[in-house]
């Protein structure tokens, strides 16, 4: 079958408009996979997720940069989310349902929670000072070469 | 984004229609607190069947106003969640807080206590 | 009225079935200006063709990576497409109508007139060795603040 | 991309639906060279109402189509051209060569000299 290694990297202004634009381009470049819509709608929902975090807890304001690359493989597409903002001091308390430092902002504290459910799987790096990258994997059951799959 | 709102005696009924992320939370949530400043209001309907996209910044934004709306012991349902949408209300235990209806019709009744 | 200025850089592996993620993806981006369906179709028309370029001309490989900048501001789009592959030694040759080096790959020629027609300017840095920048521009008459236009 | 064909005797109809780029140029100029090894086929009518998108790869490829069918002492002819095609086609000079029609039949009724 055709080798469908693939990459794209997208750095923009961590402006609440680019939200709606990032898991976009993110969507776009995933349907080489040939996903179904459901696995469109969960690719989107996380890299909203991982993108809102982002602006509003790693930079908290609109002129840094965020960056997401994406990379395609034959069965699966591997999203990071990074920035170079403030970080996470207690992951574990970060990736609890609920868990929000910004309730003034009716933040759900849902997102992680969300990610973990949408994605196949999350990988979190990040400490203080450090910034955050968020790596998620998804695995994408498509038509062609299903019978080398389980 | 846009926002739609009717009457119906007690009852607010809210069509919100587009994508429901962050960026468009905020507004959502200052239009819908304007309305809900009038206090005869004792039901929301959320009529979320021209919503294409929400993230967990939707869910902060339905907890919010299910809670203004509980203080008058009143309720607030959703109505036409598609499959998106059910699954990230399901994962966020939306459900448990509030009532879902297949439409609008259905809701208002399920409030009147009528079928 | 609102500051619309944005930036978004996108950096992809210059594999031919790219060329339409790339024009999704800029005019995605561009789309916050509020342009019409023409001048969509004009951006995305532009990018393509700057795209093709890079990935045909520039590259002759799969391998490396075309980088797109996009800066929006309130009434117009900067786009630049650049590559660090071959370069150009005739810039004027290039430019002109029909002229081609791969008329064997039934290339038209017509990349840099259809760049020219579909954008308001465009400029052309590169060299021998050098790789390629076309940078084009883009005016986008919006709604919004029309009063202030002339 | 996609390709359909029909025969009208010696008119060979191609209708040609998605986007045509340098990606999908390749697959569209072998289809066509394969269907137009039958040498009985002296019109070609490119049936263009259903592309969504054309740049200047397309331009390469319709002329190249267009001098295989000049060979035949035939005729290359394009229909349901939309607003951003025209664009491109205007400014290649394509309609220097290819005839345009509003759609298929006109096309057709073209070659044959009906009305
Ligand atoms: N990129 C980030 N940079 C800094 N802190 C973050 C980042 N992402 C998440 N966090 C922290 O983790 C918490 C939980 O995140 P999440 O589950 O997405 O909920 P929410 O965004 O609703 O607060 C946030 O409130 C914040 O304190
Ligand atoms: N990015 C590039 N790198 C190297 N050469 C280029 C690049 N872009 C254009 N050229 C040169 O300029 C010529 C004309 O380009 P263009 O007008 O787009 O026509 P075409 O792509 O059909 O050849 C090309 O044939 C090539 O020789």
């Amino acid at each position: 079958m055709m080798d469908k290694r693939n990459e794209m990297r997208l750095q923009f202004l961590s402006k609440s408009q680019n939200e709606s634009f990032a898991r976009a381009a993110v969507a776009a470049f995933a349907a080489q996979l040939d996903p179904t819509l459901e696995e469109i709608a969960d690719i989107k929902t996380a890299v909203s997720e991982a993108v809102t975090n982002a602006i509003i807890h790693g930079y908290e304001r609109a002129d840094q940069f965020v960056e997401i690359i994406t990379r395609v493989y034959n069965y699966s597409v591997v999203i990071e989310v990074i920035d170079q903002g403030k970080g996470i001091d207690d992951v574990e308390l970060a990736r609890q349902p609920l868990y929000t430092s910004k309730p003034e902002l009716e933040r759900s504290g849902m997102g992680f929670t969300v990610m973990e459910t949408f994605m196949d799987s999350i990988e979190v790096a990040t400490g203080p000072g450090q910034g955050t990258k968020i790596k998620m994997t998804k695995h994408i059951k498509n038509n062609e070469g299903e019978m080398g799959k389980s | 984004m846009q926002i739609f709102s009717k009457r119906n005696k007690d009852i607010l009924i809210i069509t919100l229609e587009g994508e429901l992320d962050h960026h468009h939370a905020k507004g959502v949530r200052q239009a819908l607190d304007r309305m809900l400043e009038d206090t005869s209001i004792r039901y929301l309907v959320l009529d979320l069947s021209g919503l294409c996209f929400m993230d967990s910044s939707g869910i902060g934004v339905f907890i919010g106003r299910y809670k203004v709306i509980k203080k008058r012991d009143g309720q607030t349902c959703i109505a036409g969640v598609n499959s998106q949408l059910d699954k990230i209300l399901e994962v966020s235990g939306l459900y448990n807080i509030l009532k879902a209806y297949d439409n609008v019709e259905e809701a208002i009744n399920g409030i009147r206590g009528v079928a």
